[in-house]
């Protein structure tokens, strides 16, 4: 049982344990962590971000070069300060403007590829889907249930009518699966949340109190 | 003009982000690439700093209203300015002009990161185990015939998952991975064409100013 | 070239069938050099191409390791290039024959995205003519969603014991789509709610949430002739923090007793320990996010719940908002698109030889 | 019937203590695990382990506190199957946050290998073997400028050096140098690669994710979209058995001491569900027994 005398891991060890204070219930100890967190945190966040985007990417191509053009990205990015004065506040949806234009389209294409051709690719009842498996003539079995588990599920959410007939015959399918699809994530949520009191442990009683190497 | 403006650049830019798919062309493609580096970037690395100020507004307000937990605001602006001054004068690796060494006690950013963000951001995830373990005891019950589907799932991961599943049967490890790659694949992707259609339609209505929210104010 | 003929004694076989042609699909500056495995590959290094300029000697600009057929070259556009390519075994070489001459071309346009663009314009396609229809006041159907007639058992199971309904919209900002869809569900349930006068208690956990969420509790008992009912401290903000949030919320439940929870928003991590108090109250629980990760602890801790896009649907169908509407018709007609596409592409792919994955690669 | 209405009722904070006793018990005394590895994990060890020479291995650290005891023995087993096989490597993060993580796990691995190190040629050596390019935003700057060219997205790496005078960078310019992309994230950064990077530029995307998105990832993996996955602390403990075993490399396995851990806990929450679930159908049954 050698205790650390490196400061720092006692520091992180008393912050361990403000925040496990929250398990008895919210106080000061757990306020002044999580408050500490969000401060340290953007502390970090400022420092990379003049450091390592403004710098070398317009300060210095700007200033140390004097590549003219920056002086546009310098002046639309100026624009998000005028938030604060009211009287111009309108301005600063020139860069909001800009930035969600340029991503809302780029999101458009790569859902469509992503999301709905290739997932419609996996599902298709074709020999070389079913070789995919490689679970030989099982595969044809696997494909099928795959396939009926996306059209059911599918149907659960068509909301254009009533869920009575085949479309209450599929979307009763349709929930099964569903919820064998949220049995399985609740289950490795468990494993996840797990992992992370195990790693505290693994710091606490490692490095910090040293009961295990 | 206070808004047609925003609405017309949001449908310009928002082309622009689609186009560069279906053009491979080097002059358009260099033209693109230009575009993201040199006028995005900034603009985020802007809008980051003055998300900062006003969060800093934000409590520095609450201080003086003496809103409750007001104190706290203090640990989190001072918290704030030291890391601040630490990372913006003593560099990334602690190589600028502010010292991060004295006696063999070091504070650069670095140590700052891996001693104060490390544990409080570890440690705060680590309760979730905790009051997963008191949700399952008291609230998850198979109250019906889906939540005990649910259970059922979730108990076959769990065991399959472990080492300990070899021992009870071969098959158990592969059967959970089967749940895996099949049922619930076809349970996540019926979602995912729904999310993804529900995604398409958002940014269509962003574009073409038919959704305006993101304006934000009335005039 | 001598030097080969020396080494005849020992030759080994060269690469063949060399060939080169402009890269398809891309910027121009590239050229791509293909040839068929040297039948003594496996004791060679490697490969090494040689390039020509116009007819010029031929120079060494790019070696690769045994076992590959295919080298990209990096080029000037519009310049006529011939390749050679050579088996290298310890700094002695074997060359092949050249390759027919070649030019870069930048392509204006990529034929490997045909496929996506006409995926992109069927779908843009048909959700735009919905959106349209729904604002030229067209009359769109939507049944009704199941979860809203446990909304409404809810609050009069509230009502029959006395006791207030928490509503709770989670940690989401006011343009998340799941705080928004929540907002209108909020609207429909104080309506309910002041027609019996059962408390409704709205703790937030964002200012600018606040301040919508204290105007529609207001519009909503105004609308049905009570705006005196409104309480300024039922609907409050208490934190931004996650975790600070819902303890807050679990001291109301705990406190208050509420007869119903209603948990209906974007959450994240922190909906279990509000599920988990919720339940243990008995009091009745619905919850409703498209937070897929969060969805199985609500169907386990809750009575109902709204999954995913059921949560949308329920907000157009209370709001009969038309862009609500008209963009959920629109996405059912998507998933008949596709469910269709998904049958025919089967049939193909099931009765003929076609090789039908590749239009979706 | 008493032990059961007992059981049922116990307090919060009992149910909390039980777990981490369940927790730390195995931690304190280790038992052997013997660690089965499956397909995802095995297509993902394969796919790095074939990348040619003329290309590099591109870790995408986006993990960060939240998820680091799953996560980072992901990417000191990745590190170490890259540099024990002489595969160049370039490590970049979507988001701030995790770049501390990343320069800790870079400097523990080059670390390890520097010191069995007997030459300068099989010693790990900063802009020859790996490069830490570092964190640009937004993430669309990365996700798309790496297929056009690298070193205009990060001119200069974590370190403030100049990117293009880096020798590795030399040889490699955008996405058609990098043999595959690992991305290691907590979110839906794998996801992205896959449809911003993988659909305009065609690399090879493999991901190491926490458990809890674990169901939303397969459906990618059985496109192909994903060359491989790795899940949670069992996925590492999966990849570092590969390590071990196929490259005769023996270090630390610190997802694999842990899988005690795993079991005793997992078994500790089933039985919590049960018992909840016993306790409550049979108060509900006497609660109809006393209303007949």
């Amino acid at each position: 049982m050698n205790i650390t005398h490196d400061p720092w891991v006692w520091i992180s060890g008393l912050l361990t344990i403000c925040i496990l204070s929250f398990l008895y219930r919210d106080n000061p100890f757990y306020k002044f962590a999580e408050h500490l967190f969000v401060g340290v945190a953007n502390g970090y966040f400022l420092t990379f971000t003049v450091h390592r985007v403004l710098i070398p990417n317009l300060f210095s191509p700007l200033f140390n070069e004097g590549r003219l053009f920056f002086i546009l990205p310098f002046m639309v990015g100026m624009l998000y300060v005028m938030r604060f004065i009211t009287r111009v506040s309108w301005l600063v949806r020139i860069p909001i403007a800009v930035t969600i234009g340029y991503y809302t389209g780029a999101v458009i294409p790569a859902t469509v590829q992503a999301d709905i051709i290739r997932q419609i690719q996996g599902t298709i009842l074709t020999p070389s889907n079913f070789q995919a498996w490689n679970a030989g003539s099982n595969g044809i079995l696997w494909s099928v249930i795959l396939f009926i588990g996306v059209v059911c599920t599918l149907s659960y959410f068509y909301f254009s009518r009533e869920h009575k007939g085949v479309l209450g015959v599929t979307s009763r399918i349709g929930i099964i699966f569903i919820m064998i699809g949220f049995g399985a994530a609740f289950g490795y949520t468990v494993m996840a949340r797990v992992s992370l009191l195990i790693g505290r442990f693994q710091f606490i009683l490692g490095p910090w109190l040293g009961i295990i190497e | 003009m206070k808004r047609r403006f925003p609405l017309l650049l949001v449908f310009i830019f928002g082309i622009m982000g689609i186009i560069p798919y279906y053009i491979p062309h080097a002059a358009y493609q260099n033209f693109d690439n230009g575009l993201r580096n040199d006028f995005l970037r900034i603009l985020s690395a802007f809008a980051i700093i003055l998300g900062l100020v006003s969060l800093m507004r934000v409590h520095h307000d609450k201080i003086k209203r003496k809103r409750e937990n007001w104190q706290f605001s203090y640990v989190l602006i001072i918290g704030f300015v030291v890391s601040g001054i630490i990372g913006l004068l003593g560099g990334v690796e602690g190589e600028l002009f502010l010292p991060t060494r004295i006696a063999g006690f070091q504070f650069d950013i670095q140590t700052l990161y891996l001693n104060i963000i490390v544990p409080l951001g570890s440690t705060m995830f680590a309760l979730l185990a905790f009051f997963m373990a008191s949700a399952s005891y008291r609230a998850f019950r198979a109250r019906s015939l889906e939540s005990s589907l649910l259970l059922g799932a979730a108990f076959i991961i769990m065991i399959g998952v472990l080492p300990l599943a070899d021992r009870i049967s071969t098959h158990l490890p592969s059967f959970a991975q089967w749940v895996m790659d099949i049922p619930n694949v076809a349970a996540k992707r019926g979602i995912t064409f729904g999310i993804a259609l529900g995604g398409i339609a958002t940014s269509l209505k962003i574009i073409l100013g038919i959704e305006r929210s993101w304006l934000g104010g009335k005039e | 070239m001598t030097f080969v003929i020396l080494a005849g004694i020992f030759a080994l076989a060269p690469p063949t069938g060399v060939n080169a042609y402009d890269t398809p699909n891309d910027g121009g500056g590239s050229v791509t050099v293909e040839w068929q495995l040297s039948s003594d590959d496996a004791i060679i290094e490697g490969y090494e191409i040689y390039r020509s300029e116009e007819g010029k000697d031929y120079d060494l600009v790019g070696f690769i390791g045994r076992g590959r057929t295919r080298y990209e070259d990096e080029t000037e556009n519009d310049i006529a290039y011939t390749y050679q390519v050579a088996a290298l075994n310890n700094s002695e070489r074997f060359f092949s024959e050249t390759s027919p001459p070649v030019m870069s071309k930048p392509q204006l346009f990529d034929r490997d995205a045909t496929m996506l663009l006409i995926g992109m314009i069927i779908f843009c396609a048909i959700i735009l003519y919905f959106i349209n229809q729904a604002r030229r006041g067209k009359k769109l159907f939507i049944r009704k969603i199941t979860g809203l007639d446990a909304v409404d058992e809810a609050v009069g199971r509230a009502t029959e014991m006395g006791r207030p309904i928490l509503y709770c919209m989670g940690i989401g900002l006011v343009d998340y789509i799941a705080t928004i869809a929540s907002f209108n569900i909020l609207g429909e349930i104080a309506k309910k709610t002041g027609q019996y006068e059962t408390p409704l208690i709205v703790p937030t956990s964002d200012p600018v949430v606040y301040t919508v969420a204290r105007e529609i509790v207001k519009e909503s008992y105004a609308t049905i002739g009570r705006p005196d009912l409104f309480d300024s401290d039922k609907v409050y903000f208490v934190t931004d923090s996650q975790f600070a949030y819902a303890a807050a919320i679990d001291g109301v439940m705990l406190r208050e007793k509420p007869a119903a929870n209603f948990f209906i928003g974007y959450f994240k991590a922190e909906s279990l320990i509000m599920a988990e108090t919720g339940a243990s109250t008995g009091a009745i629980q619905i919850a409703g996010t498209d937070q897929i990760t969060q969805l199985p602890f609500f169907v386990t801790a809750c009575d109902f719940t709204l999954i995913g896009e059921e949560l949308y649907a329920a907000s157009a169908y209370i709001s009969k908002e038309p862009l609500l509407l008209g963009a959920i018709k629109g996405e059912d007609l998507g998933k008949i698109v596709i469910l269709s596409i998904l049958a025919i592409a089967s049939v193909i792919g099931l009765l003929t030889r076609f090789p039908i994955l590749n239009l979706f690669r | 019937m008493k032990v059961i209405e007992y059981l049922s009722q116990l307090d919060r904070r009992i149910v909390y203590l039980v777990l981490a006793f369940a927790v730390m018990l195995p931690l304190i005394i280790p038992s052997v695990q013997r660690v089965r590895v499956m397909t995802p994990v095995a297509k993902l060890f394969n796919a790095v382990d074939a990348i040619p020479d003329d290309r590099i291995l591109m870790i995408d650290f986006d993990y960060d506190p939240q998820t680091l005891p799953e996560m980072e023995p992901m990417g000191i087993a990745l590190l170490r199957h890259a540099f024990q096989k002489r595969i160049r490597v370039a490590a970049l993060s979507l988001y701030v946050q995790p770049l501390g993580l990343a320069k800790r796990a870079l400097d523990q691995v080059t670390e390890e290998f520097n010191q069995r190190a007997t030459s300068y040629a099989d010693s790990v050596i900063y802009g020859r073997d790996y490069v830490f390019l570092g964190w640009q935003p937004p993430p669309i700057v990365p996700l798309l400028g790496m297929g056009i060219s690298i070193t205009s997205v990060y001119t200069r790496d974590y370190y403030g050096y100049r990117t293009d005078s880096l020798p590795m960078m030399r040889r490699v310019r955008n996405f058609n140098d990098v043999g595959i992309l690992v991305s290691l994230s907590g979110a839906t950064a794998p996801l992205w690669w896959v449809a911003y990077s993988q659909t305009r530029f065609g690399v090879a995307v493999g991901a190491g994710i926490t458990a809890v998105s674990a169901s939303e990832f397969y459906q990618y993996y059985q496109t192909g979209q994903f060359s491989g996955l790795m899940i949670g602390m069992k996925g590492a403990a999966e990849y570092e058995e590969l390590v071990e075993t196929k490259l005769m490399l023996v270090d630390r396995r610190k997802a694999s001491e842990a899988l005690g851990s795993l079991t005793a806990a997992h078994l500790t929450m089933i039985a919590f569900i049960i018992i909840g679930n016993v306790g409550y159908f049979v108060r509900r049954r006497s609660r109809k027994g006393v209303v007949k």
